[in-house]
């Protein structure tokens, strides 16, 4: 039997590449990651109590850690509910409500040993029934949209007051990655007793705060602290009042005229204007994320590969990064981000070129294009910049966009239900193995998405996405993704169109602010001075 | 439009002999018409004057300053601001007009026939145009933007279902005015039939009305216009419209105010030459 | 006799977007304790805004430019606040239209007890009695429940005589009537006139009386003006200008009114029509509708003068008025 | 009085009526039906058939407005299909705020335009009048959120005396955070207020009784006071007339200033393509539309005696 503390050694690359990324953003002069975790370290002149006003773009529909992967609901809930693992800001997969794990020789067999004195916030302590029955109701969810990572899993048992024990019907090389999901997030067996819709209303779960009366889409949201947490001292603050602010422009509006002490998806276009005001601070952190833009093959045009491929050629990435993100992104290329590990940074992609592109549509069965919408969230402006560059890009090739743009809520609603011609969207591999990101966006089958939603299904793709799966070899690995990588790039049923950082701006009175690659924060640490 | 301007007194406008002679000395006329003269005129010579295509984008040099290349600079994606000015007054005073040639007609058309009858067609009518005004504007047209869709063909059908009230209620109390004048009741007595009284001696008196309110409704047209592209339900992407460069450049106001002002000034320098004919039209047509 | 009003050499000019007009040009008259002298002339001649540049009530685009008016020998000021003041229990006036002289929204007697209120600063209570007493001396019948009413509420001719109350209200030596009958029905115009020649008699008042109507005139006023273009052209006692006017223009007026006790002849209009006022013909300004007209008369302005064979106080603005005479 | 409020009230029963049916159409004549809206293109037909009975939409069209009638008689207006709530309890957490801002924007453009619009007439013809017209006219062609903007560009971020936006938690912060929206909502009509109340202070200035006013021997004050009373009532009447758009106007003055109230759920509702809310949210402002013009004519009665007591 082999012990893992913390599987560090497979972080390397994601480091690498993070620390790229905090590169090219200090010489732009934003504070990154790591000035940001040294102020966390800097523990001595901690003020406590306070409110932190946070104006966020997208409001929570639920905060049922199974049943969603849309920002506005995880972000919420993360405060509330934590996983046996996460991830750091540094991108590190760090012991949370677990302590470590034992793995089997056979690598089938996985044992955790639970935190001591971790009490939910209803003063209940953490018990193993309450893992078994969190991650059970998570991977046994079929409607739940990233139960698919719980696919190895066969069993799970209680072992004694302290260990809970994993079954796994193969070797599964993204497992403690997959536990660290929010989805696995623990809350108390049987839902403390009350009815699942009661619980998630009134939900109690081991995190630094806590909420009462939860309604759906609400102008704004209280988290209360916690002062059951099981750190002791956190967190600092004693509230966090989340409002819903789905227009950039107000958001933007509200940091400035300091009624919010946070704001989240600042537009790239507002970097520098908000680095002049001396009151604030710009962050950018860098992500696991991609843009895409997605195309639905259940429309014959779409279904047409060298329809796909002219796209893909016709769309000129370096201008579009250039317009829209004003330095703080960079131009697409890969559907995995740069950041993330086993990205290949020579993936074969297909080049920019009009002639080209013109010349794939010709062999298409479009030879003299078509007419087509474009859905976007209206909201954001920087979708609105992109989609009004793809319009004219395309229009170039015989290719005529209507844009479509509706609230964020409707936007998800549409593409979800595939009523839709292109979209765009980002995607965001929300913990530190690619896995989900693969899967998600390319096994049709098994990915919780229909290949986000583009319904793009390639049987070879797929069962090099279930190779890597099992592969436990780094380097194997390596070579399974950028093969799957390569296959991507060639059938181009997405265009990655940029990897953009997470944009933040506080208060400079806020403190110990971090977003880790997934994009998610931790507000424990935080406090306002 | 719901908007209710200095109606509330009928007046039996003048026409005919002298008509352009008190026209040229009204120096508001003069002047309101030399504005939107101009502005209609680089409106139709747009595709002549305008150095680029409004939407032939240049990634590369986006949000540029003013120089000799791009007049007024360019906009967030690259393109001309100069021409997209030119073909927004384009979109703008073309949907500006084509809104109102429906409400124009249609209202001042009912408004005439109900004043003139009076009676129940008259209590029925009001009672419509009560109904429709009751619904606030923006809300009524944003209502049937939404079910027609957006664009311009919403913005069409929308006004020509909320608009034409204003023009029926205003047009019929002049005409209730007109109707009682002795030129008219000598002709009803003269045995002339109710078409050629209405066609004759009617509506030539109370469209001057109308025309003079369809004046200030293109103002408000193209306000509402420019509110809905705000809303983005209004003329939609690339085209270029000055509510949607307005909404658009609002995001640059710190870095690169000219975007939404310049805009907005073309809106305003329209509303006053459109507003100064209204105001000379009435003069001249307002016996003295 | 008492001189109680003397105006002289009075000239208001309005403005247009082309300029400045004279509206009144140079105009003198006086009028005596208890007498009154009537203002006649066609719309635009000018009687109106001599009225209220008297009164400094000019509307905003007019303007009094020269001009003295006494009021019992002494000189007004110029500035409208003083003249206001100096005003005050000295001389009022009435409108043309008394439902529109009338403030819709207070009741009579309010309006009518704000001036003693106000003016000469009596007690409230006091103030209201003194109304009461004012419309029963205008002849309202049942004054103290007539005095709660709004004006809307009463007749033409009652609404008339409250305007009076009004103007009588500060106990002025003059009154300035500007076409107070105008508005009313024939017999209430008989009734309105009586009341004011009645009050004349009583109160010693000298009125000035501005109307279209020789009629009117010829009834109440014992001395006559009549004006054309801002010019008085012929003034006189009113029966001797009647009877021979001395002007063609009130030759023009007379023949153009109905006689009813010597229906002869169908009343014959003048021909053409008063000239607008920024196209005033130089010369006699009645010249193009003259028909005694000749090239002399559009040369020079005729002063108002006396004539030969005619009593001095009879005086006409017309060289060729040795004509009339003979005709 | 009675008989005038009587016959005031029996038109207004008519109109609301008259509303009731156009909000009931406004569901049914949309070109395809809501149930294809909210499902999309590309459902199925069964899938929409199952949604339009569950609606109760493929009843006869008779049949459904009778039960729409029924419903509002008890005050049901309608369940919301994405929040599965009655719209009339979203309606009611939200009517305040816009009561409030629609209250504040109409004492604001009173304040503005009543001093302007005097000056202007006063002055008639000199400078005065000439800078407020051109001023009326310039403000006519600029739209609301334009005002809304400058505004919080120049109050909020650059002065700092107002919230750039929201709605607050106490009583003061909700009046700090209404004076902006407020101040824009009624800058939206303040240009049309000010061109026909400068008209009609210009009436009564004219007027004769204020000629009488002035030869009674009044001083300047008290004849300006019967001046204004008598211009309120033309105030009130044109006021009365444009609270509909005024009330308009809040829905996008809600949106700039992110604002909770019905207009922005029904902004929400539209882009949502939320019928009922939609339907709900233009019933309930058309209905305060008629309350209001009601109220302001019984005002203006009850201030004016031709009208009170004729």
């Amino acid at each position: 039997m082999t012990t893992f503390g913390d599987r560090s050694v497979s972080r390397r690359d994601v480091l690498r590449y993070g620390a790229v990324g905090v590169a090219a953003i200090a010489a732009g002069g934003v504070p990154g990651v790591s000035s940001a975790a040294r102020k966390t370290l800097r523990r001595s002149s901690v003020t406590r109590g306070g409110t932190l006003n946070f104006a966020r773009s997208i409001a929570p529909t639920t905060l049922d850690p199974a049943n969603t992967i849309i920002a506005g609901d995880i972000y919420t809930l993360d405060k509330i509910f934590e996983p046996l693992y996460i991830t750091s800001p540094a991108g590190k997969l760090t012991p949370w409500l677990a302590t470590g794990y034992t793995v089997s020789k056979d690598l089938k067999t996985y044992t955790f040993n639970l935190r001591q004195g971790v009490k939910f916030s209803d003063g209940k302590p953490l018990t193993p029934a309450d893992v078994v029955f969190s991650i059970d109701r998570a991977r046994t969810d079929k409607k739940g949209p990233l139960s698919f990572l719980d696919f190895a899993i066969t069993s799970l048992e209680a072992k004694g007051s302290s260990q809970v024990v994993a079954h796994l019907s193969a070797p599964w090389a993204p497992f403690i990655s997959d536990i660290s999901a929010f989805c696995n997030s623990i809350m108390p067996a049987n839902f403390g007793g009350a009815t699942e819709s009661a619980f998630f209303q009134n939900p109690i779960g081991t995190g630094p705060f806590t909420t009462t009366g939860f309604k759906p889409n609400a102008a704004s949201i209280t988290l209360m602290k916690n002062p059951s947490y099981w750190q002791a001292g956190k967190p600092y603050l004693d509230a966090v009042d989340f409002k819903f602010v789905d227009d950039d422009n107000q958001r933007l509006l509200q940091i400035k005229g300091s009624q919010v002490d946070a704001i989240d998806l600042v537009p790239p276009s507002q970097v520098s204007a908000l680095k002049s005001d001396s009151s604030l601070k710009v962050s950018l952190w860098p992500s696991w994320q991609v843009d895409l833009l997605v195309m639905n093959e259940k429309l014959p045009q779409f279904a047409d590969r060298y329809v796909r491929r002219a796209i893909n050629q016709a769309i000129d990435r370096n201008a579009l990064v250039s317009a829209a993100s004003f330095g703080t992104a960079k131009p697409g290329g890969s559907f995995f981000p740069p950041s993330l590990q086993y990205y290949w940074a020579g993936t074969p992609t297909l080049a920019y070129s009009v002639s080209a592109a013109k010349a794939t549509l010709a062999k298409s069965k479009y030879p003299n294009g078509f007419s087509t919408e474009l859905l976007i969230d209206g909201g954001v402006q920087k979708w609105q910049t992109f989609a009004q560059i793809i319009q004219q890009q395309l229009k170039a090739i015989g290719i005529n966009v209507k844009l479509r743009p509706l609230d964020h809520a409707s936007f998800e609603s549409a593409f979800q239900k595939f009523d839709y011609d292109m979209f765009i969207d980002y995607a965001i591999n929300d913990i530190s193995d690619p896995d989900e990101m693969a899967s998600f966006e390319l096994d049709y089958h098994n990915g919780g998405s229909n290949s986000y939603w583009s319904s793009y299904n390639s049987p070879p793709v797929t069962s090099l996405v279930h190779a890597a799966q099992s592969e436990f070899n780094p380097a194997k690995r390596a070579k399974l993704y950028a093969k799957i990588q390569a296959a991507v790039a060639q059938d181009a049923p997405f265009v990655p169109l940029d990897y953009p950082p997470y944009i933040y701006a506080t208060s400079t009175k806020l403190n110990g602010f971090a977003v880790n690659p997934g994009g998610a924060y931790r507000l424990e640490n935080v406090w306002l001075a | 439009m719901s908007l209710t301007v200095d109606l509330t007194e009928p007046f039996v406008p003048t026409s005919g002999s002298g008509f352009w002679r008190r026209a040229l000395k009204s120096r508001s006329l003069v002047a309101g018409t030399i504005i939107i003269g101009l502005i209609a005129l680089a409106a139709v010579l747009a595709p002549v004057i305008s150095p680029y295509p409004p939407d032939q984008q240049d990634l590369f040099h986006v949000l540029g300053g003013f120089s000799s290349r791009h007049l007024l600079g360019t906009d967030e994606l690259g393109r001309d601001e100069l021409s997209r000015l030119t073909y927004a007054a384009r979109t703008d005073l073309k949907v500006g007009f084509l809104a109102i040639v429906f409400p124009f007609l249609f209202g001042t058309f009912i408004g005439t026939v109900a004043g003139y009858y009076g009676g129940i067609l008259d209590t029925i009518t009001m009672r419509i145009v009560e109904v429709v005004m009751a619904f606030p504007f923006y809300v009524l047209v944003i209502g049937l933007v939404f079910i027609v869709g957006t664009g311009v063909r919403g913005i069409y059908i929308a006004f020509a279902v909320a608009d034409w009230v204003v023009y029926a209620r205003a047009v019929r109390s002049t005409t209730l005015v007109v109707r009682e004048l002795d030129y008219i009741a000598a002709a009803r007595a003269g045995g002339l039939s109710d078409l050629r009284i209405l066609g004759r001696h009617v509506l030539p008196n109370t469209i001057t009305q109308g025309i003079v309110y369809a004046m200030s409704d293109i103002v408000l047209v193209i306000v509402a216009v420019v509110t809905l592209g705000y809303l983005g339900l209004g003329v939609q992407p690339p085209t270029a419209d000055w509510g949607a460069m307005i909404s658009s450049g609002q995001d640059f106001l710190t870095t690169k105010w000219t975007l939404s002002t310049f805009p907005g000034i073309a809106v305003a320098v329209t509303a006053l030459g459109l507003s100064l004919i209204g105001d000379g039209l009435s003069d001249v047509l307002r016996p003295s | 006799m008492e001189t109680a009003l003397a105006v002289e050499d009075l000239t208001v000019t309005v403005a247009r977007p082309s300029g400045r007009f004279r509206a009144v040009d140079g105009i003198s008259f006086e009028v005596a304790k208890g007498r009154a002298l009537g203002l006649v002339g066609e719309s635009g001649s000018g009687k109106s805004l001599t009225l209220r540049a008297i009164m400094s009530l000019l509307p905003a685009a007019a303007r009094m430019d020269a001009g003295v008016v006494r009021l019992k020998g002494t000189e007004l000021p110029h500035a409208v606040r003083d003249v206001r003041k100096a005003l005050r229990g000295r001389m009022a006036m009435i409108f043309q239209d008394p439902l529109s002289a009338l403030d819709p929204l207070q009741p009579v007697g309010a309006q009518i007890a704000e001036v003693p209120r106000r003016v000469l600063g009596l007690s409230k209570r006091r103030s209201w009695e003194r109304a009461i007493e004012l419309l029963r001396l205008v002849g309202i019948p049942d004054p103290a429940r007539r005095a709660r009413a709004y004006p809307h509420q009463l007749s033409g001719g009652m609404r008339q005589r409250v305007v009076i109350a009004i103007a009588l209200a500060a106990e002025p030596s003059v009154l300035l009537c500007d076409e107070p009958t105008t508005a009313l029905d024939v017999t209430v115009q008989a009734q309105v006139l009586e009341l004011l020649e009645d009050l004349r008699a009583r109160l010693e008042l000298a009125i000035v009386f501005v109307s279209h109507d020789l009629a009117v005139v010829r009834q109440l006023c014992e001395d006559v003006c009549v004006m054309y273009t801002g010019r008085i052209v012929e003034t006189g006692p009113t029966p001797e200008v009647l009877a021979h006017p001395l002007h063609p223009y009130t030759l023009g007026l007379l023949d153009a009114i109905v006689d009813l006790d010597h229906p002869v002849a169908a009343p014959e209009p003048i021909p053409g029509a008063l000239p607008d006022l920024e196209q005033i013909p130089g010369g006699c300004s009645f010249h193009p509708r003259c028909f005694l007209a000749t090239e002399e008369c559009a040369t020079a302005v005729p002063p108002l003068a006396e004539i030969v064979n005619a009593p001095p106080s009879h005086r006409s603005a017309c060289i060729h008025s040795d004509r009339l005479r003979a005709g | 009085m009675l008989r005038y409020a009587a016959r005031r009230l029996a038109a207004a029963v008519v109109v609301i009526l008259g509303v009731t049916c156009v909000t009931f159409l406004l569901l049914h004549v949309e070109p395809g039906d809501p149930a294809r809206a909210i499902l999309g293109e590309h459902a199925t037909p069964q899938a929409i058939q199952a949604l339009r009975r569950q609606w109760g939409l493929d009843a006869s069209l008779g049949s459904q407005f009778t039960r729409f009638i029924g419903d509002l008689a008890r005050g049901n207006l309608g369940r919301s299909f994405v929040d599965q709530t009655s719209t009339s309890s979203l309606i009611a957490a939200r009517i305040g705020q816009t009561a409030a801002l629609v209250a504040i924007a109409a004492v604001f453009a009173v304040l503005i335009t009543v001093p302007l619009a005097s000056a202007a007439a006063i002055r008639k013809d000199r400078l005065a009048d000439h800078v407020v017209r051109a001023l009326s006219v310039v403000g006519l062609g600029l739209p609301a959120f334009w005002f809304g903007i400058v505004m919080i560009e120049v109050f909020s971020l650059q002065l700092g005396l107002f919230p750039v936006g929201g709605w607050g938690s106490s009583f003061e912060s909700h009046l700090r955070g209404l004076i902006l929206p407020g101040l824009t909502a009624a800058l939206a009509i303040v240009p049309v207020l000010i061109r026909s109340l400068r008209v009609g202070i210009v009436e009564v200035l004219e007027a004769e009784f204020v000629a009488t006013l002035r030869s009674k021997g009044l001083g300047e004050l008290r004849v300006l006071m019967h001046v204004m009373r008598n211009a309120l009532i033309p105030t009130l009447t044109l006021l009365g007339v444009n609270i509909a758009y005024l009330i308009g106007s809040t829905v996008i003055v809600e949106r700039v200033f992110d604002l909770n109230g019905i207009g922005s759920l029904l902004l929400t509702g539209i882009s949502q393509r939320d019928f009922p809310v939609v339907q709900a949210v233009t019933f309930v402002l058309a209905i305060g539309v008629v309350l209001v013009n009601l109220a302001t004519d019984l005002l203006v009665a009850w201030l004016d005696p031709r009208i009170r007591l004729g």
